[in-house]
Formats: C-alpha cells, structure tokens, sequence
C-alpha cells in the first residue's frame, strides 16, 4: 500500500469519526442542555432522538440557500469553508491513541502544538470574512468582536500552552502525551489549564463567551444572513473546534490515552473518547450555567486577568524547570 | 480576597444547581400523545352557536368586533329575508371573521355578545402552515347544523363541560413514565405510582 | 227676584226647538238690544261683573278670558264647544237638543261682545239628533233675520257654522277642537301660543262651553247683579248638573252653585232600595271621588277644589257600597287610553300602560306590587303632559286606591288562592 | 321693531347668561354647553312638546316646565338636574321605553340612537312593566326608499313634521291615535318625495331606516369625511360615511346652513353606490377593429398626446376639440382650456347637455336672499327637478314668508302650492311684480331666446328693485365650468358647433371629459353618436362604459367626486371644497392626474398645485351680462321657433327628473326603484280629453319622429293641453325632441303597466 493511499483511507477515516463525533456531540449538547434545564430534550427522530441529527443535516441541506444582495459574493460563499476545513485540518496531527503499531494519527508532526495552533488562528479569517462580506450590519458587528475576541484570547491560551511544552520539552503531541506517563500535566498545570479552559471556551465562541453571535443582541452574529448547507458549515466548524480544543486539552493535561489507575488492559483510544467526551460535557455544563458575559468585561478578562496569570504561569513554570534542571 | 472566594462558591453554587437538574425527572408532558388537562373555563378556539332550530344564533351587531381589544374580528351585517332566513331576527351576519392570529383569547367577545352565539370553546389546537389560515369565516366558526347547537357558556361557569368532562375522566394527563402530574393550574404534583395503578 | 231655573226652564213642557215659542217666552230681545243698543266692550263688562266662571270644566272667569284677546285689527272667531263626550256628562247635549236657540242666542252675543264675526259650533259627531235640531233651528233663525249679516239695520252682523266632530274625546280640548274645525288630525297643540293669541286659522279665538254661552242672555236680561248674588260669591250663578250613578232617578238638574252634593242626590231621588252611596265623582270622568263623609260639602268650584277634586263639567256620578271600584278604575284609565291623541310620552304609554296592568289585575294576574305601581305610575305620568288629558287618568284611580284598597287587594289575592 | 333685540338675563344651573329675547330654553342651555334631552324638538322644526323628555325646574313654576317650548324671562331661575327634574327625565324614559324593543344590537341606531344616549345618562336600569311588549308591525314598506319599524317608534313626529313644514308635501302623518298610532302616508300609498332620506337623519330612533343602509354597518365602524356633493349643482355639504372602500351612505351636514340646512336631497344621498359598483371602469381601454384592448396609462397617455400633435400638424388645432361635463372640479375644468388653448385649439365646450348657460349675471343672489324673496319666477324646467336644495329655500319663501310663486312655461311643479302661470317672460308684466321689493328669479338655463327676454323683463322692472337671479340647470358644477373658460372664446365652436364639425369630417379629435353628451346633447342619441363615430380619436373618461364612452376610441378609467380632491362653486357661485371621502378603485385616475400626465406628454406647462387651487377657488373671472348672454350662444345657434306640426296636438315639455341619465344612477343597482319610467305625464282634464288613463301605454309622433312606449301618468299639477316626457333615459331618447312644439299621442295601448313611482 502507497503511503498517500495510506494517509487516504485514515483521513477518510478520520474525517467519518469527526463528522459523527460532531453529530452526536451537537445532539449530546442539546440532550444535557434540556436535562440541566428540567426538559427531555429531542427525543422524537428514533429512538431517544438518536437519528436527531441526521434530521437536522437533512434540514439543513434542503434549506434555501441565500446570499443576500448586498453581500460580497465571492467571499461570503468561501467564508463559511475557510471556518470548516481549518477546523478539519487540525485533525491531521491529533494523535488519538498509539498501539504497537504506531500512533493512531494521520500524521505524526513533531511540531504538533504549533500547527494545530496556526490552523485554529486561520479559522478566525472564516468567521471575520463570513461577517463582513454579509453586507449585513449584525454579522458585521459580530465579526468585529470575533477578532478582537480572538485576538484577546488566543495570547493567553498559547501562553497557558508553553508552560505544558517546557514540562514536556517537546512540541510534539505524542511526546507530550508520552511525557505524562506518570504524572498528568494538569496538576502541575493546574493553573495553566483553568486558563486554558478559559480560553478554549472563548475561541469556540461558546457560552458564555458567544458574544459574537450572540441571538439576543446580533442576530446570530456573523451568520445572520447564512442559511442552508452555508450555515451547516459554521455549525460544523463550531462543533469542530470544540472537539479540537476538547482533544487538545485532553492530549495537554489529561495524559491523552494514558489509562487511569493503571487499567491499561482497556485500549487507550477508550481512555482517550472518555476523557475527550468528559472536556465536552464541561463545556456544555459551562453554556447551561454561566450568563453571557458583557462585551468590555470579557475583553477586560482577557487582558487584565487571564493574560498576567497565563505570563506568570509561564514565568513560574520556567522558573522551577530551570531550577530543577 | 473575600469577594474571589464568595466569586469562586456561588460559581460552584451555580454548577451544582444545574448538574442537580441534570439527574432530576423531567415534569415535561409529551403533549401530542398525552393532553394536559386545561382549566375549566379554558378559552380556546371560537364557535357560532345556533339556536336548537338550526338557525344561527348571530345577529351581525358587532359588538363582538367592538369589545375586541385586539381588534380581530371582522363583522358585515345583512337583512334576512323571507327566503333565506337565517337567523331569528331581521339581521344576521354575512360575513363573520375572526383573526386567530390576533386574537388574545381574552374572552371580551363571549361577554359583549347579546346573544351568546360567539363562545370560546376549550379547543385550541389550531396549528397551520399559512397565515391565511388562522382567519377564521363562518364556514369554520359556525357550528354546523348537524352537530346541535354549540356549547353554552353557561354550561361551565362553575363546573366543568360536558365535553371537558370527558377529558378529565381520561387518566392520560398524568405521565406515568414520570410520575408527576400536571393540574390545570401547572401545579406539579408528585404521584404515587402505585395509586395510580390501583 | 229668586229665579231658580232658567236654562232648564220650558223643557218637557213647551217645544223649545220651535223658534215662534222661543220668541215668544223672550228669546232673541237681548240678541237684538245688544247688537243695537250696546258696544262690545259693554257687553263684556256686564259679563265680567256677572263673575260667570266657564261650564266646561275648567271654571275660567268667562269675561277675563275675553278679555285675553289682542287688538291686533285680525278677524276674530267665536267657538262653542259642544263636544261634550266627559264620561257622565250630559247636560250640553239637552241644551243643543231641547233649546238650541239659547244656545244660538248666547253665541251671537258672545261673538258680538268679543267682535267676531264667524262663530263655529262644534257638536259631537255622535249627537245625531243634537245637529238636526241646531240645522234647523240656525236655519229658521237665519231665515228670521237673527243671523247673517247687518242684523237689525246696523252694520253688525254674526254667521254661525256647525262642525260635526268624528268621535273622538279629545277634540274636548279647545286647541284640539280648533285643529279638527281646521282639518287637521284633532290633536292638541303647543300652548303658548294659547288660542286667544293664535286660534283658529292662526287667529285670536275664543273657544266656550255651550252652558256658558247658553246663560249669556239671561245674564244680559236679570243683570250681573243677578247671576253674582246667586250661590257662593267666587262661583256664583246656576249650573245645570248631570246625576248619574247608583240614583233612583239619574238626569241634568239645574240648581244655584253651593247646593250640597247630599241636596242633589235627593234631588234625583237617592240611592238605591237598601243602599248606601260610598262614593261620589263630582266633575266627570277626570275627577278624583269624594266620599260618603264629603256629601255634605256645598257643590262649587272652590269648594271642590279645596277638597282635592274638582267640579269640572259638572257630572256627578253617585257609587253605592255595591260598586267593584277595580273595574270602575279599568274602565275609566281604559277610556282614558283609548281616547289619548297619542302625541305625548307619558298618556300615551303610561295610561296603556296602567289599563294593561288594571286588566291583568281583573283577571286575576295581579301582583302585590301592581297596586304601589299603579299609584306612582299614575302619579309620574300627571302634571306633565301637553294637555290635561293626561292628567286626568290619576285623580280617579289615585283615590279610589287609596280609599278602597282592600278591593284591588282582594283580587291580588284571589289569584293568590288560585295559584 | 329697529333696532338690537332686547337681551334678557337668567339663569340656568348656576351659570349667568344673556340671550336674546324670544330664545327658547334649550337653545339658551346649548350656549353653557348644559344638556337637555329632547326627541321631539329640533331646531329646524321647532318645538312640538310631544316627548317630554326636555322637563326642566323654573323657579317660581309649581310644575317642570317643557325646556323645548319656554322662551327665556328676566331674572329665570331654571335647573337641570335635580331630583324633580332627573324624576320627571326618569318617568318619560320609562314611559318611552316601555313597549320600544330593547334590539340595540340589532337596530341601525344602535350607537348613534338618542334613546339609548339618554337612557344610560338620565333613565334608570330596569323597567317595572309586568306585561309583555306590544306586538307592532316591523319592516313597513313606506316607500321606495324608507323603512318604518313601527315598534320603536316612539312618535316625535319629526319626520311628519318635517314633511309637513319643510317641504310642505304632506304625506307622511300620524295614523289612528293613543298607543295605537302608527307615522303612515295619509293615503296609504308608497311615501315618495325627493326628500325622503331627511326622515331617517330626523328619527332619533331607528324607526325609520334608509333601505340602502339597512343592517349594513354599525356607527361606529364607518369613516366619515367632510366634502361637497356634485350630483347637481346645488352644492350642499355632505358627509360620506365609508367602510371597507364601500360607500355606505350619506349624510347631511347641520352646520351647513349657507346651502344646504342641514338636508340632502334622495339623490345626493343615495346615489353613492356606484362608486363601488363591479362595473366601473379600471383599465384605459383602446378600441381596435371593434374589441376594446386593455392599455396601460402611459402608453394610453402617449398615445394620446401623439395623436394630438399628428392632428395639430396635419390638419392644425381647428381639428381639436374637448368637452367638460359636470363631474369636473374647477381645477379640472381650468386644465382643460389651459391644456387645449396651449395646443391652439378653441373648439372648447362644457355644454354637453340642454343647459346653455350657467352663470346669472351680476345680480346672483345667495341661498338666503331666495328666502327674502316676496316673488319668485320660475323659469322652464323648476329647480326642484335639478337643484332639490334649492327648492326647499323656495318653498321656505312661499310657507313662511308668503312668497308669491309664478312660473312661467309649461312645466309642472312637484308639490301643490298656490302659484300663478304665464305663458312666456314678457306675459310677466301683466304680474304687476313692480310692487314687490325683492323679487327672485330662476332660469333653467336651457333656452337662450327665453332667457334673454327674462332678463329684458328683469331689467325692465323699476328702480330700486332687489332683483335676485339663479341659474338652475341640470349640469353639477357647470358654473365652475363656465367660469373656468371651458367656452368656446375667439372663434371656437361651441358644442353643437363641434358635433356639426365632426359631422362634416373637419374634427380629428375630440376630447369628453366626465360627459355623456350622446344621452343628453339636444339633436338626439343617433344624431350625436353618428357625429362622435365620424372623429378618427375620441377620448372619454369616464366611470363607466356609458353610451358616449362605447363610441370613443379611447377610454379612460376616471374617479368620482368623492375619490378627488379640489374646488366646486354652488349655484349661487359659492367656493365648496370637495375632498375624497373613499378610496378610488385601483387603475383610476382622477381627472386632474389625466390632465397633468397628458400636459406633460405634450410638454404643455401646468401651473403647480398651489396656483391650480388659487385659481380654482377664485370667483369666476368670467360673469354673465345677463340670462341669455348672447356671448354664450354662436349665431347659427339660436334656432328659429318651429311651426307647429299638428294643429289638435299637445304641447310637448321636456322636463328633467332627479333619477334620470345614463351614469352614476344607471350603474346603481340599489336606486332601481327610484329610477323613473319613460312616461308621458297629463293633467286629469287633457287625460280625459285625450281618452287615456293612468298606466296605459302611448307613443309620441312629433316632427323629429316618434318617442314608443310611454307610460301614461295622469298627475296634477299639470298644465291642461301639455305632455310630459322626462330628459335623460337612455331608453327613450328625449333629447332627439325639441320641447314646445305640438306633438299628438298615437297608438293608444289599454295596457295596464303598473306604475311604480315617479
């Protein structure tokens, strides 16, 4: 078997779990969603409301596609694709899990950290793009604050990142997974990781850091005017990011598919779902608790707090490594 | 320091209280299969009545249009004439509509209305796909002649309708797969599932 | 010099109606020395000093109401009212049918005296006989010179036209009357302007009773002197009086003002064998009754008055303790309403109103809380109507209710039983 | 009797006021805004005290007096309210109200009923009537157009009031009496007068209803606009009251006492229902090898605007020529002359019926001189037939203030009141009307040589003389016509004119603006529809496909009076704003908008809104010298009188009636009853001599041909030796007939047609 037919049938591979996984997280939201809020949320597409999302792709791909008249053309059709296949991309170096055989990953980058981090950068251009070509005022609001948003943001969570990559001494996932072979990151990391929740929480734009499409004031924000496949593509994306950051937070601090209390007999990619699956429902708890914050607080956070802990967090952890050696 | 701490507890107050909801049973009703039961004098969909001859109770005098604070009734008066009478008196209503889309189910126009012919019946499930829909003529409103004379207003002041009766009588508005049941008032009341077996 | 008959005089014993007889037991001599020897003005003065009060029913000083009439230089007209139709009344009638040339006699002269030169004689339309007589005797009187123009030599001269009435009641009413003389519907009209001012074809009219013009004559023969002396001195003179009722011997009596109500039931030869009168309506229909403790009350305008009735036309009508007072009551509120013109509110609804409940209480669906209504009934419906029609239908009923309670009572509860 | 009238002083409910002597209580109580109930009085009628509704304390009484029939006395004391007066108020109440239906909900009053009014504010909650309501007839037929619910009736007698002493005609009475009494005709036949609708207005009850407005629409639901009829030329103000784009009905203005007094003829208020009639015209309609083709306005305007410069530069602006007709406001009127006189074309008329002239001179009077008038002269055709309102002044001068009446001519009056006739206007003077002060005199407008020789008598008359000229023609709005120049000036030809031209082929376009001249241009339909279809481009704009309109080339959807806005002048010259009152149907212009698009199509200038409306509002800068100007009329016009085709025959008049043409009343379905026949009306005598009776049917053979078909009406009033035909019925073409000359009845049918109303 040629290597590209190889990294072929993993990519198709991956790319079916994704989507499912996307599908199945996207009804998993909507589920605890409701049970948090006293509701037995979809429950009439199959059983439990398990075929829901296929509902929903059906729904959204018989949708009439519009693009209003006073939108950039070219670019509002493209917006929406540059959202999803950064968020796809970032699939391409995510270990899953190792077996003799190798690592469970299309490929193995030992730059890891630094791509899936310069993709997620890229994804912003979808998101800023989609709302100022809307020719729309709401999308074009929300795409403003997608930047600065983003901006605000992405300094701390990379900040946070670095004191993981001193620890591990490599920019290479699996390395950094291998790392935490006896101890997960997350405690020595613990700080680093509240920020990184944070921040991870603020780059997917979820509640309550949705301020960029947020319904009650812009519309839905920088998809206003999207509709049909075009809208079914940010809400992949969405979703995507959230498994990405899901994922990554997993691989950062929870020792990626290193088994808990030594139970290595169960294979790591199990390990790996589970503590993938339980970042998820942290976050969903997140949207079904916390109140949207206010725009000048949230960037206020951002710089004021989260920005001079991620530095000192850094600071400290560069400290004790050099002192220990 | 205090206020980061005070911060930090009604943080982990909120999450607890929806991590608590998260396990608690659903009071949610699946309305298509199983109806709430409603209130008595619930005010639903509207109905012309008729008298017990067959002819309509409604004059055209509008003064249903005029009591209507959410202006969505539409009336045009006629004369009856000797062939073609229809109601008891010398005027009827030609044309008889009502905007359910407007509509507040207040009531008003059951009230004002001289000859009890506008009662609002305890139905209410009026769904529809088109706007045009929800404009309600005498073709829907009116009873029609073979289904008797509508139901009086004065059957329920108190009690419950004959019609409604039968609605109550049925066990399905408590959920037994939850165990709660849902009163007219939204009162949840937690019920003893083997009661409600025996 | 006691006279104590003059209208009445003659009749049953002479033919009044022959003009020859009249002429010669002195009729017409005063007709002929007022029109050649007095002035109007003369006339109404006598008149004026005789205190002669109107016969009609509303005891109007005659001469004052002649004096009502503008000097506006616009022809005048004399009307006598013979549409004499009050229940009990009957004396207007004798006097057009015994002795119409006293009746023309006094016409003459009250048109002379008020410078008319056109009298009307209204007659009920349902005196058939009453007209034939006056035709006649208006046409012997013509042909004798008595009427027509420049009478005696002088330049004055009177033309009298007779009206039939079509039977109605309440062409009584003198602005009534003027509309039916006119041909119009009899309804009353608007006073003011009364019909001194705007009568008969919009112009000054006097309008009088029959029994009022009839004395004119004798007034002008005796003297004012006379006719005042007679009776009380605020109604003084004659009246002849229509008995009727539970009396042996019902008919007109002309007797002088202040006779007793007692005096006039002997004189139509008191009640009943073994009876006893409880009641008495002295002025007609319109009156409110007096009782047996009012029978010795001297019978005149004031008298009457001050004793919350009336003397009205002068028709008494004696009750005795056989009379069942609720159908008494039905029948008059019924004439009443039945005989209402129909123009003004509370006749017209409120008297049909009263006879449906008087009805219904007759047979036997009274209610215990009719009685209390039809007094306030009759009560609201009074002193605010057009004409006095409307206040008529109270004063009868009110006091026979009031008086004889237990009546209506009774039949309240009979129904009572029968339920 | 000079001088101020004497002021007296009282005093009602507390408040001090001053009122003129002789001024009744409940009209002094308006002036402190105090109220006082009254159904019977009204202050056109005066009062009748029939209700006793209006009871008041005065001071000094010792029983309520009647506030209708009191005048006002120095230094009285008079109370409104207070437990005597709310008692009395609260007995009559119950009294009215004891056997009148409690049918609120359904009666037309419903909301606007004076009963109900006062129930709520003076009477008490319930009635202590034990008995059930009288039984009384509902739904009484009265006439054609007036419905008597005989159980709320509560018997004001305003309406036979109202018939007795404003129109004097005296049909409508109080029958039997006492609770019995029913308002009837005294005859029991149909209630027929040109002023019936009044009655329903008066009623303050919903016993007489309009049978065009029966259970159509509650008060409350219609929308009201203020605006000016123009069904003739009387001008009266009137309220339009709409729902849902339908005219619904009309009603008089009460404050409009400069016109109208507060009465509207039957026309005027019911002739509304065409406006919303499914045949109006809605599409501009091009006629091409015989089938109408719908056009949109642009290429209707452009095509019209080509085919008038083609005409001007082929053939010159003698080719032109436009008609006015009486729906046009001034400014409508003054576009077209402006329009056509900027293309030079002077062939500009707005006589497109038998009236010729519109204006009086210089000696109109206004509405209220009428009533001055100690005599009046009515000339032709009376203006009860063309201008109602007018009549009713007329009949005020001659019922209240003893009016000598003289008419002159052959035409019978509507209503029996003491007049006298003469023959023509010299026979005047044999009147002595020297002797009367103020004299009124009314034209109809028709025949010049008539007209002239009035004005010759007029001037004749002495020194000193207020002399009081009206012109009461059959066309609405024609003196706004006149005086807007739509008249043929500096060698124009004036309407008859035109048609002679068309027929000689010189026309090559003509222009009918709100006018059917084919129905009533004297000459005859055949004779005028013959000339129409000789002009290669006729347009019209009009309402509705009428006679004219089926002949035109081009057909253009118009508005109506009440859809458009602008300025009218009455008969007496008066300025009337009109203003729409109901939604035009969509596709329709108003003249006005026809104009200015077509002005602009032929880059023709038009003055803007604000100059249009000035010149529109100033009085007509162009004044008659007299009846019979002789600058109205062309030479050729004046016809010489014709020699009497039969000896033994009767004289033929052509009279006009409030419900004839062939427009708005044509395409009103509900005025089917109004609508009169085609009848031949005879005096009783000429009946009898003539061996004809009611009902039977006649023809006319006169010199132009023979009228078929008409009903025999046998009518007083008129004059022996004369028949009656009416203008303006499309199906039998009065206008081919020239009035005056000697006509026989031939063909006598013992048919008995039943004849309605007329």
């Amino acid at each position: 078997m040629p290597l590209w037919l190889f990294v072929v049938i993993k990519s198709a591979l991956v790319l079916f779990v994704v989507v499912t996984t996307f599908a199945y997280a996207m009804l998993a939201e909507r589920k605890v969603l409701a049970w948090m809020q006293l509701r037995p949320g979809p429950n009439r597409v199959g059983p439990w409301g398990l075929l829901q999302p296929a509902a929903d792709a059906a729904k959204m791909l018989f949708k009439e596609d519009l693009t209003p008249a006073t939108a950039d053309s070219l670019i509002y059709r493209l917006a929406p694709w540059i959202s999803m296949i950064t968020a796809m991309g970032v699939f391409a170096v995510i270990p899953f899990s190792e077996s003799s055989s190798g690592l469970w990953s299309i490929g193995d980058v030992n730059a890891g950290i630094l791509f899936v981090f310069s993709l997620t950068s890229l994804g912003v251009y979808g998101i800023s793009l989609a709302g100022w070509s809307s020719g729309s005022k709401f999308p074009l609001l929300g795409s403003l604050r997608s930047t600065a948003q983003m901006i605000s943001y992405e300094l701390a969570m990379t900040l946070s990142v670095v004191g993981v990559l001193i620890l591990a001494g490599t920019t290479s996932l699996a390395g950094i997974v291998h790392a935490q072979n006896k101890l997960w990151f997350v405690i020595p990391q613990f700080l680093g990781f509240i920020i990184y929740v944070i921040t991870a929480v603020a780059e997917t734009n979820r509640a309550p850091f949705d301020l960029v499409e947020a319904e009650t004031e812009l519309v839905g924000g920088f998809h206003t005017e999207y509709s049909g496949l075009r809208f079914g593509l940010f809400f992949i994306a969405e979703y995507l990011n959230m498994i990405t950051v899901s994922c990554i937070a997993t691989l950062l601090f929870f020792g990626g598919w290193n088994p808990l209390f030594g139970l290595s007999v169960i294979p790591g990619i199990v390990w790996f779902v589970l503590k993938v699956g339980f970042v998820i429902f942290i976050y969903i708890w997140l949207r079904a608790t916390l109140p949207r914050l206010r725009y000048d607080r949230l960037m206020a956070f951002g710089w004021q707090v989260l920005l001079p802990l991620a530095t000192l967090n850094l600071m400290a952890t560069a400290a004790i490594v050099a002192w220990k050696g | 320091m205090r206020t980061f701490i005070g911060a930090i507890v009604s943080l982990a107050q909120g999450f607890y209280t929806t991590f608590q909801f998260f396990f608690q049973k659903k009071p949610t009703i699946a309305y298509p299969s199983i109806k709430k039961q409603h209130a008595p004098r619930f005010h639903g969909l509207h109905e012309l009545r008729r008298y017990a001859d067959g002819k309509e109770r409604c004059i055209g005098c509008e003064l249903c249009a005029i009591a209507c604070p959410a202006n969505a009734i539409t009336v045009i008066g006629a004369e009856n004439t000797p062939e073609d009478r229809r109601s008891p008196g010398e005027r009827y209503a030609a044309r008889y509509e009502i905007d359910e889309l407007r509509c507040i189910f207040c009531g008003l126009c059951e009230e004002a209305c001289p000859t009890d012919a506008i009662v609002l019946t305890p139905r209410f499930e009026m769904s529809d796909y088109r706007r045009g829909s929800f404009i309600y003529a005498k073709d829907r409103l009116l009873v029609p002649p073979e289904a008797g004379v509508g139901t009086s207003p004065d059957e329920r002041p108190n009690g419950i309708p004959s019609d409604l009766g039968s609605v109550l009588a049925q066990k399905s508005t408590v959920d037994i797969a939850s165990g709660y049941s849902a009163t007219w008032r939204g009162e949840l009341l937690k019920t003893d599932r083997k009661g409600l077996a025996g | 010099m006691p006279v104590s008959k003059v209208l009445t005089r003659g009749i049953g014993q002479v033919d009044l109606r022959d003009l020859k007889v009249y002429r010669r037991r002195g009729g017409y001599r005063q007709w002929k020395r007022v029109i050649t020897e007095l002035q109007p003005a003369e006339v109404v003065d006598l008149v004026s000093k005789s205190n002669l009060r109107g016969r009609g029913g509303a005891g109007f000083p005659t001469g004052r109401k002649w004096g009502f009439l503008p000097n506006n230089g616009r022809p005048r007209y004399m009307v006598c009212n013979s549409d004499e139709a009050e229940p009990g009344t009957f004396k207007d009638r004798m006097l057009i049918e015994e002795t119409p040339h006293q009746v023309i006699e006094g016409m003459l002269i009250g048109a002379y005296a008020i410078g008319a030169k056109q009298a009307f004689i209204y007659i009920r339309g349902e005196f058939k006989r009453g007209y034939e007589v006056f035709t006649k005797a208006l046409a012997d009187a013509r042909d004798a010179g008595l009427i027509g123009e420049q009478l005696f030599g002088t330049e004055h001269g009177v033309e009298i036209t007779i009206h039939r009435g079509a039977g109605a009641y309440i062409c009584g009413e003198e602005t009534a009357l003027l509309n039916s003389l006119e041909g119009k519907r009899g309804e009353p009209r608007l006073k003011p302007p009364f019909p001194a001012i705007k009568g008969l074809y919009d112009e000054p009219t006097v309008v009088n009773n029959v029994e009022t013009l009839a004395f004119l004559p004798y007034i002008l023969k005796n003297g004012p002197e006379w006719f005042a002396q007679i009776g009380p001195p605020k109604s003084p003179g004659l009246k002849v009086v229509s008995v009727s009722g539970h009396v042996k011997k019902p008919g007109n009596f002309e007797v002088a003002l202040g006779t007793t109500l007692r005096k006039l039931l002997a004189l139509a030869g008191g009640p009943r064998d073994g009876r006893k009168i409880i009641a008495v309506q002295p002025g007609g229909g319109s009156s409110a009754c007096l009782f047996e403790e009012h029978l010795d009350l001297s019978y005149d305008f004031d008298t009457m008055a001050a004793n919350g009735t009336m003397l009205g036309s002068g028709a008494v009508v004696f009750f005795d303790d056989t009379t069942d007072f609720v159908k008494a009551a039905h029948a008059l509120v019924r004439f009443f309403a039945h005989e209402s013109c129909g123009q003004c509110t509370p006749c017209r609804e409120g008297g049909h109103w009263l006879e449906v409940t008087l009805e219904r209480i007759l047979h036997g669906g009274g209610l215990d809380s009719d009685i209390d209504m039809l007094v306030a009934v009759a009560r609201q419906l009074t002193g605010i109507n057009l004409c006095p029609l409307g206040d008529s239908i109270e004063p009868f009923l009110a006091s026979v209710v009031k008086r004889f309670e237990s009546q209506f009572r009774g039949y309240v509860r009979k129904r009572a039983i029968a339920v | 009797m000079n001088g101020a009238p004497k002021e007296v002083t009282l005093t009602i409910d507390g408040t001090q006021l001053t009122v003129p002597e002789g001024t009744l209580l409940v009209e002094a109580a308006k002036r402190i805004k105090t109220d006082i109930p009254v159904y019977c009085y009204h202050p056109k009628l005066g009062p009748a005290g029939l209700c006793r509704i209006c009871l008041v304390d005065v001071e000094k009484t010792p029983k309520l007096q009647i506030a209708c029939n009191t005048t006002v006395g120095e230094g009285m004391v008079v109370h409104t309210y207070g437990p005597k007066v709310e008692d009395g108020r609260r007995a009559v109440l119950e009294f009215l109200l004891l056997n009148h239906p409690l049918d609120c909900p359904i009666c037309d009053k419903g909301g606007e009923c004076d009963l109900q009014d006062y129930s709520i504010a003076y009477g008490q909650g319930a009635s202590r009537l034990a008995d059930p309501k009288e039984i009384k007839p509902k739904a009484i037929d009265l006439g054609p157009t007036i419905v008597l619910d005989d159980e709320r009736c509560i018997v004001c007698q305003r309406c036979t009031r109202f018939d007795e002493i404003i129109t004097l005609e005296q049909s409508l009475v109080v029958k039997d009496r006492g609770q019995r009494d029913v308002i009837a005709t005294a005859t029991g036949t149909p209630y027929v007068s040109m002023f019936s609708g009044n009655v329903t207005e008066l009623c303050p009850v919903g016993a007489l209803t309009s049978k065009t407005y029966r259970f159509k629409s509650r008060p409350w639901d219609l929308n009201r606009s203020l605006t000016t009829c123009v069904q003739c030329s009387a001008g009266c103000a009137i309220n339009v009251d709409e729902r849902h784009g339908e005219v619904l009905r009309t009603m008089s203005v009460p404050g409009d006492d400069a016109v109208s007094e507060g009465w509207l003829c039957d026309r005027g208020r019911y002739n509304v229902g065409f406006y919303s009639d499914p045949r109006r015209l809605t599409s501009p309609l091009l006629r091409r090898d015989g089938e109408w083709v719908q056009l949109g306005w642009e290429d209707a305007i452009d095509l019209w605007a080509r085919t008038l410069h083609e005409a001007v530069d082929s053939a010159g602006p003698k080719s032109l020529a436009a008609l006015g007709g009486g729906r046009l406001t001034n400014e409508e009127a003054y576009l077209i002359g402006h329009v056509f006189r900027a293309l030079g074309c002077e062939n500009i008329d707005w006589r497109t019926g038998r009236q010729r002239q519109a204006s009086p001179g210089p000696r109109g009077g206004t509405y209220a001189d009428v009533e001055s008038a100690q005599a009046i002269v009515l000339v032709g055709v009376p203006p009860a037939q063309t201008t109602p309102i007018m009549s009713l002044r007329i009949r005020k001068a001659v019922s209240q203030r003893g009016a000598r009446m003289i008419l002159v001519g052959d035409y019978a009056l509507p209503i029996r009141v003491a007049h006298e006739r003469v023959a023509r206007p010299r026979d005047l003077a044999s009147l002595d009307l020297d002797r009367y002060e103020r004299i009124a005199f009314f034209w109809d407008g028709i025949d010049p040589r008539v007209g002239s020789e009035l004005n010759e008598f007029a001037e004749g008359l002495a020194e000193g003389r207020k002399i009081f000229t009206y012109v009461t023609g059959e066309t609405p709005n024609a003196r706004g016509a006149e005086g807007m120049g739509l008249v043929p000036r500096s060698g124009g030809r004036d309407s008859v004119g035109m048609l002679a031209a068309a027929r000689d082929g010189n026309l090559r376009s003509l222009a009918i603006f709100a006018a059917n001249p084919v129905l009533h241009m004297p000459g005859g339909a055949d004779s005028v529809r013959g000339a129409i279809e000789n002009v290669p481009f006729v347009v019209t704009t009009e309402l509705f496909m009428t006679p004219t309109a089926e002949r035109s080339t081009l057909v253009l959807p118009a508005r109506g009076p009440f859809e458009k806005s602008g300025h009218t002048f009455d008969v007496t010259g008066a300025v009337r704003v009109l203003r729409p009152g109901v939604a035009a149907p969509t596709g329709t212009l108003s003249d006005l908008e026809i104009l200015i698009a077509l002005a602009s199509a032929l880059g023709v200038d038009v003055p803007g809104p604000a100059a249009l409306h000035r010149q529109a509002a100033l009085h007509a800068p162009w004044v008659a010298r007299g009846f019979g100007d002789p600058a109205l009329f062309a030479e050729g016009e004046l016809k010489a009188p014709r020699a009497g085709a039969k000896a033994t025959g009767l004289r033929l008049v052509i009279a006009a009636d409030l419900f004839s043409g062939g427009g708005t009343v044509y395409h009103d379905d509900r005025l089917g009853e109004l609508r009169p026949l085609a009848t031949a009306a005879l005096s009783e005598h000429t009946a009898a001599v003539a061996e004809v009776h009611d009902g039977y049917l006649v023809d006319i053979v006169a010199a132009e041909g023979t009228l078929r078909g008409l009903v025999v009406r046998v009518a007083p009033n008129h004059v022996d030796g004369t028949v009656t035909i009416l203008e303006g019925l499309p199906d039998a073409p009065a206008s081919a007939f020239e009035g005056g000359q000697t006509v026989a009845l031939a063909n006598v049918r013992a048919a008995r047609v039943p004849v309605g109303v007329a």
